[in-house]
């Protein structure tokens, strides 16, 4: 066990990997010499060398084109999306490729690939910074989406993305990279290590995907989040004092369904939470679930916080940001609601 | 800025329509023999001479002649000749089938069957070949069994893919042939994406992909290019310039202002043009490109002129926007042909054997055919089960597909 | 007025557009000479001239980048896409193009575009020719997406979307082209002469967007659909005898919530179908919508009616498409439900 | 296939990284004055011979000599020097600015001054430009207020697209400056839509499009280029090779095969690849582009090689990746200096004078930043009001945003 940042747990997660199994191989703008520019991949052409770990063309739709063909070869690609604002040249390779490779050839052919992209706000970004597009990945039958929250989920669960045999897209909130976030701006940061969840052990083991986590019990409300609103969400349930029970996904599709029907199944009351602007976003499948399978156990609606629906702009970012303000309210409607 | 014209769109428009005649002054044919050979391990941008020549062996009279004569074995050349009648009656048979709501669709590649033919007699039996729709011809060649193409066809009980794709979309690893996707350009990066991971890994395997003229505009024409350049990745990037793109002529894809060879050329890519009707310089040409990707010498563009003879599938009706009549005034004639009177020419074929092939293979496609149909048609509902279409999604079933399959069942 | 079907509706409204309006161009793949591959713009060439009309190269990135490109320059192009399930090329440029021209120039630049594409399956199209992406567009802010389910609305939708200063991604159910087709593909085809809403007025007049149209009133249940899903509703509706009172939502996004609402306040039950795949599909935020909006009044949970989530296949196309009886089922469940 | 070596995958590195010198022998740098003018109406293909070659007015001396001098008035000449200078007094007081964080991110274009401003000067200020974010340039020679760009790059109550993008990506259609988006290569095809619409209206305009070298790696500078050839769109296509790309060099972007004004030939559009840092040159080459566009003979692609001077942005820290003198020892120096030159050789300018204009430029710069620092910084928190961004995402605003900013005015 050694304390890590999320991006160095992520770094762990491919160093491990590039050194288990020779057909593992990392490529993406600037990931090669510099390191990428979150760092995450920092040193690791220095040790495996380039036919490893390389940098490639700006060219989002040619990067998963050829992880695509890679994988069909027998090589486990783990590519780079710089920002996941910039994955849309590739989502046509994504949907139309890597997705429906296996079924469209009756598993003859497929695509064990690994589609790494930074996603998320709170660092002044802008539009082209800051989005948070996981559903447009979760409506795409074929696809694994996954998203962690703290450093010792991120490499478990890279780790286990790499070793899937289905694509996986695996968003990384940016602004965890370098300390949990709360949502409280205008405080100082906080680092990783004075968090437990930095405690991360240095060689292999992974954190299964499908599988949710209690981040923190509580019998008043569920609330279903991932990434940086898990977080967020802590902060509001501890300054509300509203006892919630913050469940963090982790793997956003599929997903651990029992772990969201029993706890909404016994609080009665749900918040769902995301960056993501509201409409379509993957808090609508959360609520058309938890409806389905707990409707009868529900005393109040199911509420969604969320990014609102405009461009993340950019001098209004905390206006933007669902804080823990936000999600407090939230929680209060949730849990007077008759 | 005062004293210029108000300034006008140029719209491409072929020379044909129906009732006027084609000018095909446009394809710029080089004689037979003509074009240099440049050594295999030729600079990329040497090769910009060339482009807009056109590679042909074949003279008039049959005759093999210049520097890109294959020298190849008659016994080689004969295969060659007979997976082209092969195909072609598969293709005429297949097209009978859709039209007896047999199939639900076809595309045959009628009169371009040299191109990805004579390439499969240039590679290894396991480099990769990532075709369109319309390389049927690598199958056949490769002899993957004509019975599950057609189970492949007629989505029945027995189609390796489960009735999950359109008629033609086959796959089959084991014959190195990637499965068709449907959506244009896909497979022509993901050739570039296995060919860099075969130099990755110091295997000797090469790739072979596949485009149409029409997709070279799509993206994935220049991820390809521009991945393969910079990695010098072993493929043969094979660009079939079959003239149309379902009704819209090479123009309007970019044919008018250059070549699609030059575009291997501007990319830093060594190319050629070559006549994909003529089946020794097919054979030529891809061998040159298969040496240079295997001594790692980096990637060649073949930009294949050939003529799209029939419609574009079974869905077109190309009487609506071309002459009725321009594949037989197509100048690079009919590869079957063009094949069999060199052979003949230089003794290794006659009348007689030609007629004896034409039967056997129409035998061979018709007990196929029989085969295939005694395991069932769509329309006969001898399709994989229902359930099967759950399969696959995931390597391991998921618990919302296992509900939905179960939903599935129970009609919900 | 006259009889159209909803080919001739669509093309009808384009004629109406090139002749009102000198800004007005269409092009897209095969859509000039030849007329389309659906024979959408037959004639239109001929009647307007290429640089009215004309051919694309097959470029879906290349037909939208341009379409924004002439938008900026002041035109109201009118692209086709041949089939919604090649649209994915065209996606970063509608995405990060299209969509936000508005927002990110504070309105110095706009892109009024309309992107037209045929959808959905019941054509034995398999995979690449039977999808119905709409979630992956109303998920994207600035963008408004539409789906007729008949010749009038196709007309009167797409005039009004052509003269709509904001993108338009226009759907059109290519099941729908000929007739109406209640998912009974076992029984002849009706032509779309035998029905009223084939009476279309031959000149120029408009369907507002955001206004969903009540296809079919009752009590018992609401069904949220559009496209060719309101037939099959309306087959289930009939088969079953329940009252159910269709909604045609007609404009998906921004939509008509009051409708919607009204509706399911009444009636206390709602059925959501579509054909896409369900996972994120539109039905999540239309069933996310409906509990927090009418949760007093539900007696039942809503129940979503929809592709299953595969890609959609050749062979086992009727098992995959969601017809009357899986519909009517639902329709069952919702109101026999406590 | 016996007898192959393993395969290898290439990939491309610079020759030089932090500790080891560059060897600049890759540009191919040609001579002042020795490339061939063509005619105006010359055939795309046939600037095939002079894409590799570099063309350059102003020799070592900074003489204007060759086929390639604009005769270019001294009047203009002291118009672009002057834009150049204040475009770099700009620069650098708002990199000041963003390290005393009173902006929150910044990206100059030092070094590279010359093409957006030579440029500028070859266009009617109608001509509508498809800028990157390291055009600035052209707005500071087409006249917008500093102050306006300054209120931009603050967030602050005065910036014109009201706190909705990152600094830099300005936006002014009254200067004929499309919006600039941060994808990457997005504005490039759009520009190719942009003229076709004014050749579709018989207007007189023409577009002016900015790529990036390493951005034609994306699809849309591949869309670009097919539209703009297949309907000779009146367009200049400029593609700014500044050598780097963030960290990755030219050669990653595929520049190591073939030069990048190679693939405007591959596509058949007339190419130049130009001497950036001469400003003459940037002058000529822009101005037989324009003339090219004007008179409807189509578009031109131009490859300006130059070199990013600073950092990528202030995020950015090339000292990770790149020698730390490369700029010094950069072929073709510094565009500013090189004008400079030119300009007391044929006795425009002056010692005093340039170091007067630096005073006038550096006071300019300073009585817009006081200007715009009075409406409000990021910091200070005087930005637009939160509720307008719901504003502009549709014409009219929808329920759901309306309903959306009564709940963000109630932080719900
Ligand atoms: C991405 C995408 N866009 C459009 C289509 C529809 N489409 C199918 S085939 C075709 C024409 C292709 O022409 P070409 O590439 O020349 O190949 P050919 O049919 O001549 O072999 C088109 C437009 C598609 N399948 N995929
Ligand atoms: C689609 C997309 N992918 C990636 C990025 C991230 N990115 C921003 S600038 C840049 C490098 C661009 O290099 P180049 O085109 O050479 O332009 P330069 O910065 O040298 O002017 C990258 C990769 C982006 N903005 N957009
Ligand atoms: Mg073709
Ligand atoms: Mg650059």
């Amino acid at each position: 066990m050694t304390t890590m940042t999320m991006v160095q747990a992520i770094r762990s997660a491919m160093d491990v990997m590039l050194g288990r199994d020779d057909d593992v191989v990392v490529f993406g703008e600037d990931v090669g010499y510099f390191g990428g520019v979150f760092r995450c991949t920092d040193g690791l052409q220095a040790k495996y060398g380039t036919p490893r770990v390389f940098d490639t063309p700006i060219a989002e739709g040619g990067i998963v084109g050829v992880a695509i063909g890679m994988g069909a070869y027998g090589l486990r690609p783990v590519a780079e999306i710089q920002f996941a604002d910039y994955v849309y040249p590739g989502y046509d390779q994504i949907v139309s490729g890597a997705a429906r490779l296996r079924y469209r050839s009756a598993g003859d052919f497929t695509a064990p690939i690994t589609i790494r992209m930074p996603c998320g706000g709170g660092i002044y970004g802008g539009q082209t910074h800051s989005q948070s597009p996981e559903a447009l990945f979760t409506h795409v039958c074929g696809l694994r989406t996954v998203m962690p929250s703290n450093p010792y989920d991120a490499k478990g669960l890279l780790i286990a993305s790499i070793e899937c045999d289905d694509p996986v897209i695996f968003f990384e909130p940016k602004r965890l990279y370098n300390g949990p976030f709360d949502g409280h701006h205008d405080r100082p940061m906080v680092p990783w290590s004075a968090h437990p969840l930095s405690e991360v052990p240095e060689g292999h083991y992974t954190v299964p995907l499908e599988s949710a986590a209690v981040f923190r019990p509580g019998e008043a409300v569920t609330v279903l989040t991932y990434g940086t609103m898990v977080w967020v969400a802590e902060a509001a349930a501890r300054e509300t004092g509203i006892d919630a029970e913050i469940i963090d996904l982790r793997s956003l599709w599929p997903l651990d369904l029992d772990t969201i029907v029993g706890s909404v199944s016994r609080t009665g009351r749900c918040v769902i939470v995301h960056e993501a602007t509201r409409t379509s976003g993957f808090g609508a499948e959360l609520a058309a679930l938890v409806q389905e399978h707990c409707f009868y156990h529900l005393e109040a609606p199911i509420e969604r916080v969320t990014g609102w629906d405009t461009p993340y702009p950019h001098a209004q970012e905390w206006a933007y940001f669902p804080g823990p303000q936000r999600v407090g309210a939230a929680l209060r409607r949730a849990t007077e609601a008759a | 800025m005062s004293g210029y014209p108000p300034l006008e769109l140029h719209v491409p428009e072929p020379s044909g329509r129906p009732g006027r005649e084609t000018d095909f002054s446009y394809l710029k044919v080089s004689p037979a023999g003509a074009v240099r050979r440049p050594p295999v391990d030729v600079r990329p941008i040497e090769t910009e001479d060339i482009v807009d020549l056109l590679v042909r062996v074949l003279d008039d009279e049959g005759r093999a002649v210049g520097p890109w004569d294959p020298g190849a074995d008659p016994g080689l050349l004969r295969r060659g000749l007979r997976a082209m009648l092969l195909t072609r009656a598969f293709d005429a048979r297949m097209l009978v089938a859709q039209r007896q709501k047999k199939i639900s669709f076809y595309m045959q590649c009628l009169g371009e069957e040299a191109v990805g033919i004579g390439q499969a007699l240039a590679l290894e039996p396991d480099d990769m070949c990532f075709p369109t729709y319309r390389q049927q011809g690598i199958l056949v060649a490769r002899g993957y069994p004509l019975v599950d193409m057609m189970c492949q066809l007629y989505s029945n009980e027995r189609d390796p893919i489960k009735g999950r794709q359109l008629p033609v979309m086959y796959s089959s690893k084991a014959h190195g042939f990637y499965s068709v996707a449907g959506n244009l350009g896909m497979g022509f990066v993901q050739a570039v994406g296995w060919a860099m991971a075969s130099a990755i890994k110091g295997d000797t395997r090469i790739a072979s992909a596949w485009i149409g003229d029409g997709s070279t505009a799509e993206a994935d024409f220049h991820n390809a290019l521009t991945f393969a350049a910079v990695y010098r990745a072993p493929v043969i990037l094979n660009v079939v310039n079959n003239q149309w793109a379902i009704s819209s002529f090479q123009g309007i894809a970019g044919g008018e202002a250059a070549t699609f060879a030059t575009r291997g050329v501007g990319n830093g890519i060594a190319s050629l043009r070559v006549d994909g009707n003529d089946f020794l310089a097919v054979l030529a040409a891809s061998r040159w490109a298969a040496e240079r990707a295997r001594r790692n010498l980096g990637p060649t563009l073949v930009e294949w002129i050939t003529y799209r003879g029939g419609a574009h599938s079974t869905a077109d009706d190309p009487s609506k926007y071309r002459p009725a009549d321009e594949w037989k005034r197509f100048p690079l004639g009919d590869p079957v042909e063009r094949l069999r009177r060199h052979l003949a020419l230089v003794g290794a074929w006659s009348d007689e054997e030609h007629a004896r092939t034409l039967k056997e293979v129409e035998e061979e496609v018709l007990a196929a055919q029989r085969e295939a149909e005694s395991h069932g048609t769509l329309a006969s509902g001898h399709v994989h089960d229902a359930s099967t279409m759950f399969d696959d999604v995931y390597k391991e079933m998921p618990a919302h597909l296992e509900r939905q399959r179960g939903q599935a069942g129970g009609t919900r």
